[in-house]
């Protein structure tokens, strides 16, 4: 350690025990080496990295319908999950800033069988909001509710897994899964997996008594959700604010604007286009974060000409993802290599080479599928994801420089996913990514999956998914999950185009350790993470 | 009551000078003379009469002696001194402050200027409140006072009628009223009673002539109707496109016009057409019903023949159904009773379902030729089309009988390529005519084809349907309320009163007495050139 | 009051419709010359969009939003494409999409309209109860929903647009044609025994044209709008074909920055609306006949 | 019969057979539309079970003409129904839904209206009055290029107005004019009053509040129908005018503005309800945009968000209450225009 940053080190401390000047620690930051600017700064940063309790935030969300319910079958949009999953509830577990799984309701979990069975152990302090402890039996109904024939979960699939859940005592839950597998705490850490009180043998989701961290004061489906803090949350100290406002603010501008005068402290999916002069503003600070999200075109290998291996390489061969990543995302996103598994995720290994715009290399690749004069349709909405649109007029002209006419066909935004998504031959799609890599596979590539946008079925891959699934050898299951990533960046049918970031904008009052990726507003906790710096 | 004829009256000092007074108007983006260097005196208390054909100049002279131009016009020259002060000279302010209490209006239809929105008496009173003459209570009742000297029915409340609650002929007295409200020194009358009936005419000229008498108010009377300024002004000043072409006391110029011009314009009425007894009926209308909207019958139980190559003439007062004959027999108004029959063969009631030589046979002429001709159509247009239609004539067959046509009508074919709108009056109706004409017709039904022309055109027109009828034989069904076109054209007469035929007959059994009491009246309305004609008149029917 | 005849009038031949307008012309008001001179040099750039666009339509470069400079002379888009080359074929997009729109909508509405004023009774009942349920229905919204169900190509934009555009006109040419149906020329078409379609073709519709006119050039403007408003809920033209509703749209949130670039084409259709009803007003004003004082 | 009562009934009764036919043609296309409530709620994660499921729960599984005519029963007993949102024992009533956004909406079109109606007249009014000179050109001009712009383009522009007012000086374009320049614009900037671009409204605000919070819609609001009344109220002012009756009132030496107000206005009041009617229509129904851009929770987002997730029952009840504010607001300007005139409220 050198001397200024052992110097910058009291000087952090001071700050954290309240007992220093913003002018001593300016003195400091001098001596230690720094500017009087960037003592400044650091100076308002480090005080503000110590919560503070008490305030009210309005958060802006990007989301938000008439339809929007407590319902955690649904939760479709970033509204629901922040306010609904991320403040009102609790899963089991939750995933940390770096990605790891972490208990939540939970005290803690372990496995047996070959990573077959689970027990997950609950916490003794945790009680719902009418004061009710949180019992083995809630669980299992809560997790029931998204299970069986009758569900109209979103999560039903997730649980496709779970041979059995049963309580064992008031305070253990135990899985029996179909398969191994190892991965499975992260599975439990989903949005839509909230605990709610069992009533009659049901869960009750609809008195909106939960765990959260925050009890529901006033909900209006498509306004706004307002949440008072819950004084009695097993969290200790948590959350920091008293009291939260969610504002369903879907149009782009309004959302701008609405942040630059202040009318809320926060806003999720800031506009790119915009985001350079926002920086300008003083009050106002970025935050971005790489998710695990990814934006797809998915193929489908079952339909000529996609079911040549060669048309495929050439398409993934013909796109400027740069451009895209420059263009469409403003540099907000990361250049994606045809593989699903976002860097930050156990395993993730860049499969070689990457795919990159070059003509010749797709031109090859067309010759060698006799197909010179390559025209396809390319079915796209903004509803696939924001700036499918623009992409596709990008992809179209730089298809153009390899010989390939790709038609961009605009579909209607409404009903996107039902018609468009799994039924034209190549759309455009989005994933908001799964925290591992066996979780993203199982769902989008494997063969059995009603998600696998392409209908690729590698048997090879295949196999190699149920094996890694339930490898205990972090090594071995390394390898296996390499070979994996290889085989859908040179076979599979999805061109994954880049990954994007979750770039939000917040007011300076608004202050926030490091920022989770998982999901957006800081893994839909932001309500319970984040606190007011200056009141 | 006092009921003198307008003999010379004692005469006050100059009232109104008008000197070389030229006003232009504004059509076909150019300016237009229409007055061009008028003069004239009134005196307070006389009555004159300018009179003229359309175009004369003659309202324009009566708006001008306000100190007022309509809207598109603007007065260029000259000096209009009312009482001393001129008009050109002062302000629009003291103009206004003039208009409405020293010099009143009386327009032409009473009907369209009096405001629908408003009532009566509101419209009354307005000016005397508004310039600060009277209050609003002295106003209502002096307006009262009037409306019982202009013998309007319940004088205490007919004010609270809004104008269409009341008939033409009140409203013209109601104007007469609201023109009389601040006892003006000058009242302009436009035309006052061309819209109205003869029967009405006559209570609405007596009514006003004893008015103005009565408050010894000076009166420029405008009408383009010589018997009816005989009766109206002690003085008569004759005007020719914007010109005067001389001016005399009435029964000089009565007795003796001076200028080749008002003699054509005193001869018009002489035109007489001796009646020629049928020898073969082409149209019948037996017992025939008809109604609008069902419950209101206009037409009761009417029988009328048409005989082949003669005129009957349908005499009527607006109402008594004599258009509404018109429409039933063309087709227009299918009849809910009685039937027609066209040639021996029956006619259908309905326009549709009647075949398209029967539809050529009979063809209409109307009133107002403005609204006959469409104005996005040339003449040439206007009389091919039945051409083609009916005839099947197209190229140089067709062009040769347009050329024929425009010859019967008296037009020379350099009119073939002008809209209407660059027509005169007469000319129209000639395109109108032989626009009938093309179709070959055994009958035509004109419905009052002359009243909206100027008496000078008037003969011309009748007297080139007498030469068609002559030349081609055809037949007129010929619908009037004009005693005198009726004694020019026709054979026979119908006279109608609230949709029922009154009498019927050959002209001279109509026109000679003894009378029915309708026709009586009719026709004793009929204003005479005779200056005592109306105080004779109200004298005898007072008895 | 009796009207006067132009004494001159009587002598004169009919002079040719050419004549008349370039008499007419000579005596417009500036905001007709202004909206004239704007009105053609936008259809000159709409027609020849190809000669005059420095770059291709879809035409991408590698910078966005570069600023303006000697090689992009209004910049570039979010694309990278040449702002002024969008706003060129914007043009012609643009102004093809509102004529073939506007042209149908008043196709279908002023042919039923004056179907209407001329027949009256059943037809004219059936067609104006008609009327009125599709205009109690929210437009917008109605198109939106119905360029879900068929897709929103161009065609189905322009006919779905002129369709709930055509019962404003109709009711329009109905209201006029009301006026024209009563006067007695077209009695007289009738009496000849006439059939529908020439009464309306030859006898009504030439002297309801000031009226209708002056809406075709409103109803023109309001379908840029209408598009824009559409491409603001989601649905609207076909990318990459360049339109100033899209434009507009896609560019809206930097106006909140003060950035100029939507601007460029909401003043597009902005400067032809107001240069369209500039003529139009002008046009009203001399078929109209209506002297007022001044 | 009185001509008011007598148009009034028939009206209405005609309203009725619109609003049927409305919900059919409404029904049919919601029904033509792809996909349903269930696949639009699971969106991207939807299996065919859970698809299959939800649509059991909420009753669309059954054939469209017999869920029709079950919400045909439902209405004639006064019942708008369920949202298809609701769960078991968690019912959320049409009523309720729609309730505070009607009045959301109500209120937006009565504070717009307040203004912009008189703001209209009073400048059609003017500019009828003062036909063709300088006044009547500006207004012209300025409500021209108003409209021309695309709604959300006019709103976008307002709330820019407000965000500058504080940042506008520190601006790049600010420092590019020169410094009076940029100086005086910030003067001007400044005396824009904070209007708050966000008008998230619910029903615990309190009146004031709401007014202010309805600030931006209800200007740009304004400034897109002002423009289309004011016109018509010139036109028909202008065009009464051209009446005898206006002559005689001029040659009776009533002043300029007399004419106007107390002869040519009451005769042209049929137009111009006419068209306050129309407009008065829009802002009730034509409004989504607008409520989109400032986040305000009126009944045009209601219609387009339950258009998109294809909860009929919503859609319905929005679709009849746009339909009946569309009757009703032009029966009122027919009564309006029977009452103003006196040969149809006093026949004779």
């Amino acid at each position: 350690m050198s001397e200024s940053e052992y110097k910058l080190g009291i000087a952090r401390s001071l700050i954290g025990g309240g007992n220093v000047s913003r002018r001593d620690f300016i003195h400091l930051g001098l001596a230690a080496g720094l500017t009087v600017a960037a003592a400044d700064k650091l100076f308002v940063s480090t005080a503000r990295a110590e919560p503070m309790q008490g305030g009210f935030a309005k958060l802006g969300m990007a989301h938000g319908a008439t339809t929007d319910s407590i319902d955690p079958a649904g939760y479709p949009d970033t509204f629901t999950q922040t306010a609904f999953s991320g403040s009102l509830s609790n899963s089991l577990t939750e995933v940390d800033a770096k990605g790891n799984v972490q208990p939540d309701l939970a005290e803690s979990f372990e496995s047996s069988d070959g990573a077959k069975n689970w027990a997950f152990k609950l916490r003794k302090a945790a009680t719902f909001h009418n004061g009710k402890t949180v019992t083995a039996d809630d669980v299992v109904t809560s997790l029931q509710y998204h299970m069986g024939k009758d569900t109209k979960s979103a999560a039903k699939s997730l649980l496709e897994s779970v041979a059995e859940i049963k309580a064992d005592g008031p305070e253990t839950v135990v899985f029996t899964l179909k398969s191994g597998n190892a991965d499975f705490p992260y599975i439990m850490s989903d949005y839509h997996l909230v605990i709610m009180p069992a009533k009659d043998g049901k869960a009750d989701w609809a008195s909106g008594v939960r765990t959260g961290a925050f009890v529901i004061e006033n909900f209006q489906p498509g306004v706004s959700a307002k949440l008072k803090r819950n004084p009695n949350y097993f969290k200790n100290g948590k959350p920091y604010l008293d009291e939260v406002e969610f504002i369903a603010i879907t149009d782009l501008a309004a959302r701008m604007a609405a942040l630059s005068t202040g009318e809320v402290d926060y806003i999720g999916r800031a506009d790119l286009k915009t985001l350079g002069m926002l920086k300008r503003n003083p009050k106002v600070e970025i935050v971005e974060v790489t998710g695990y999200g990814h934006y797809t075109l998915p193929m489908n290998v079952t339909m000529a000409p996609f079911d040549n291996p060669d048309v495929r390489m050439a398409l993934k061969w013909a796109i400027n993802r740069q451009e895209i990543v420059d263009k469409i995302f403003l540099g907000h996103a990361t250049v994606a290599n045809d593989n699903p598994i976002a860097p930050a995720i156990k395993f993730a290994k860049d499969p070689q080479p990457q795919h990159s715009f070059d003509p010749e290399k797709a031109k090859h690749y067309l010759k060698k599928a006799g197909m010179e004069n390559l025209k396809v349709d390319l079915s796209v909405a903004d509803a696939a994801f924001a700036g499918a649109v623009d992409a596709a007029s990008l992809i179209r002209e730089t298809a153009a420089q390899c010989g390939i006419d790709v038609n961009v066909v605009r579909e209607a935004e409404d009903a996107y996913w039902d018609n468009v998504w799994l039924k034209k031959p190549w759309c455009a799609s989005y994933w908001s990514g799964r925290a591992t890599a066996d979780w993203m596979f199982t769902q989008a590539f494997a063969a059995d999956s009603s998600w696998n946008e392409s209908f690729w079925k590698n048997p090879h891959f295949n196999e190699l998914l149920v094996q890694a699934r339930a490898e205990t050898d972090e090594v071995k299951r390394a390898a296996m999950y390499a070979e994996m990533q290889q085989l859908t960046h040179d076979d599979g049918g999805s061109i994954v185009l880049v990954f994007n970031n979750f770039v939000s904008a917040q007011s300076k009052k608004l202050a926030h350790g490091e920022v989770a990726p998982n999901w957006e507003n800081d893994g839909l906790k932001m309500a319970e993470r984040w606190w007011i710096a200056t009141a | 009551m006092k009921n003198s004829g307008p003999g010379p009256r004692e005469k006050g000092k100059d009232l109104l000078q008008i000197r070389n007074l030229h006003v232009e108007g504004f059509s076909d983006e150019r300016w237009h003379p229409i007055v061009r260097g008028i003069d004239l005196t009134l005196k307070r208390g006389e009555v004159l009469g300018l009179i003229g054909e359309s175009g004369a100049g003659k309202s324009t002279i009566g708006l001008a002696a306000m100190g007022y131009a309509k809207p598109g016009c603007r007065i260029t020259q000259g000096s209009i001194l009312f009482d001393g002060i001129d008009l050109l000279a002062v302000s629009e302010t003291v103009r206004r402050r003039l208009r409405g209490s020293r010099i009143a209006y009386v327009a032409q239809s009473a009907a369209a200027s009096f405001n629908p929105a408003h009532r009566l008496l509101e419209q009354t009173v307005e000016t005397a409140v508004a310039h600060g003459i009277a209050s609003r209570e002295e106003a209502n009742r002096s307006a009262v006072d009037l409306y019982r000297r202009l013998q309007l029915p319940d004088p205490e409340t007919i004010g609270f009628r809004y104008p269409h609650q009341v008939s033409g002929g009140q409203l013209q007295r109601a104007m007469t009223a609201m023109a009389m409200a601040c006892r003006p020194d000058l009242i302009v009358f436009d035309e006052p009673t061309t819209a109205l009936d003869v029967t009405t005419q006559v209570e609405v000229l007596a009514s006003i002539r004893n008015i103005v008498e009565e408050f010894n108010t000076a009166a420029i009377y405008v009408t383009h109707d010589l018997a009816v300024v005989a009766q109206m002004a002690h003085r008569i000043m004759v005007l020719r496109d914007g010109l005067t072409v001389e001016e005399a006391e009435t029964r000089q110029m009565l007795a003796a016009p001076a200028q080749e011009y008002t003699k054509t314009l005193w001869a018009v009425r002489k035109l007489a057409k001796p009646e020629v007894a049928a020898e073969e009926y082409l149209l019948t209308i037996d017992h025939v019903t008809a109604a609008y909207a069902r419950t209101v019958k206009v037409l009761q139980d009417v029988c009328i023949k048409v005989p082949r190559e003669r005129t009957v003439a349908v005499v009527g007062e607006s109402g008594s159904g004599k258009s509404t004959l018109a429409r039933v027999v063309t087709g227009l108004l299918p009849s809910l009773s009685g039937s027609i029959s066209f040639a021996g063969q029956p006619l259908s009631k309905s326009l549709k379902m009647r075949p398209k030589e029967v539809l050529r046979r009979i063809q209409m002429i109307y009133q107002t030729p403005d609204n006959a001709l469409n104005p996005r159509q040339t003449v040439e247009d206007i009389i091919a089309r039945p051409l083609e239609f009916y005839l099947g004539f197209s190229g140089a067959q067709r062009d040769r009988r347009i050329g024929e046509l425009m010859h019967m009508v008296e037009m020379s074919e350099a009119y073939l390529d002008r809209l209407p709108a660059e027509l005169s009056g007469g000319q129209k109706q000639r395109v109108c005519i032989a626009r009938a004409l093309a179709a070959d017709p055994d009958l035509i039904i004109c419905d009052e084809i002359t009243s909206a022309l100027d008496q000078i055109v008037q003969e011309e027109i009748l007297k080139l349907l007498m030469r068609l009828q002559k030349d081609f034989g055809m037949s007129y069904l010929f619908i009037t309320h004009d005693i005198a076109t009726v004694r020019a054209i026709a054979d026979e007469i119908v006279v109608m009163h609230q949709g029922k035929v009154v009498e019927q007959g050959m002209k001279s059994e109509v026109l000679t007495p003894p009378h029915p009491a309708y026709t009586e009246r009719l026709l004793s309305s009929v204003p005479e050139m005779d200056p005592d004609w109306l105080t004779t008149l109200l004298a005898r029917r007072k008895i | 009051m009796t009207s006067f005849e132009p004494i001159a009038a009587i002598q004169r031949l009919r002079r040719s419709r050419a004549t008349r307008a370039k008499t007419a012309l000579k005596k417009a008001p500036f905001s007709a010359w202004f909206g004239i001179v704007v009105i053609v040099g936008y259809v000159f750039v709409a027609v020849l969009a190809h000669w005059i666009a420095p770059y291709g339509e879809t035409q991408v470069f590698s910078e966005a939003f570069a600023p303006w400079s000697q090689e992009f002379k209004l910049g570039t888009d979010q694309l990278g494409r040449d702002m002024l080359t969008r706003l060129i074929y914007g043009a012609r997009n643009t102004i093809a999409i509102a004529v073939a729109t506007t042209l149908l909508s008043f196709a279908v509405g002023v042919s039923l309209g004056l179907l209407a004023a001329l027949h009256r009774g059943w037809l004219d009942q059936i067609l104006s109860r008609a009327v009125d349920v599709l205009m109690s229905i929210p437009s917008l919204i109605f198109a939106l929903v119905l360029l879900s169900i068929f897709g929103s190509s161009i065609t189905s934009l322009i006919v779905i647009i002129a369709l709930l555009d055509s019962t404003r006109v109709f009711r329009l040419s109905r209201a006029v044609g009301l006026n024209v149906a009563v006067m007695e020329y077209v009695e007289v078409a009738r009496l000849r025994g006439e059939g529908a379609r020439w009464i309306i073709a030859k006898e009504i519709l030439p002297n309801v044209m000031p009226p209708l006119v002056a809406e075709f050039g409103l109803r023109f403007c309001f379908v840029f709008l209408t598009i824009a408003a559409l491409s603001f809920l989601g649905v609207g033209i076909q990318p990459p074909t360049a339109d100033w509703g899209s434009m507009v749209r896609e560019n809206a949130t930097l106006i909140t920055y003060g950035d100029v670039t939507p601007l460029l084409p909401a003043g597009a259709i902005a400067l032809l609306t107001v240069s369209v009803n500039f003529v139009v007003d002008w046009f009203l004003h001399a078929t109209s006949g209506l002297r007022d004082e001044k | 019969m009185n001509p008011v009562a007598r148009t009034v009934l028939e009206r209405l009764g005609l309203g009725l057979i619109t609003l049927f036919i409305v919900s059919i043609i409404i029904f049919s296309a919601i029904a033509m539309l792809p996909g349903d409530f269930a696949k639009a709620t699971l969106g991207q994660s939807a299996t065919s079970e859970t698809v299959a499921a939800f649509q059991r729960e909420i009753g669309i599984d059954r054939p469209p003409v017999e869920r029709y005519f079950v919400w045909v029963a439902q209405m004639l007993h006064g019942d708008f129904g369920s949202s298809f949102a609701s769960r078991t024992g968690y019912r959320r009533s049409v009523a309720e839904i729609i309730a505070p956004r009607l009045y959301n909406t109500m209120f937006l079109a009565a504070v717009t209206a307040l203004v912009a109606v008189p703001l209209a007249l009073g400048l059609g009014i003017l500019a009828a009055l003062y036909r063709n000179g300088w006044f009547d050109r500006l207004v012209n001009a300025v409500t021209l290029t108003t409209i021309s712009f695309p709604e959300f383009f006019v709103a976008y522009m307002l709330a820019y107005l407000v965000i500058s007012r504080d940042t506008f000086i520190g601006s790049d374009f600010a420092q590019s004019l020169p410094h009076w320049l940029a100086a005086s614009l910030g003067w001007a900037l400044n005396a824009v009053p904070k209007f708050p671009t966000l008008s998230n409204v619910n029903e615990q605000t309190p009146f004031w509040d709401h007014v202010w919070k309805v600030a931006l819609p209800a200007i740009t609001l304004t400034l897109v129908i002002v423009a289309h009344m004011m016109r018509m109220t010139r036109a028909a002012i202008i065009n009464m005018l051209a009446s005898p009756y206006i002559d005689m009132a001029r040659l009776k030496g009533m002043s300029p503005m007399v004419i106007v107000l107390r002869h040519a206005l009451p005769n042209a009041w049929a137009p111009i309800v006419t068209v306050v009617a129309f407009n008065l229509a829009y802002l009730i129904v034509g409004v989504v945009v607008v409520e989109v851009v400032f986040v305000y929770p009126g009944i045009g987002q209601l219609m387009v968000d339950a258009v998109k997730s294809r909860d009929v029952p919503v859609v319905q009840a929005c679709a009849l209450i746009f339909a009946a504010t569309y009757i009703l607001l032009n029966l009122i300007a027919d009564i309006i225009s029977i009452a103003t005139n006196p040969r149809l409220l006093h026949p004779r």
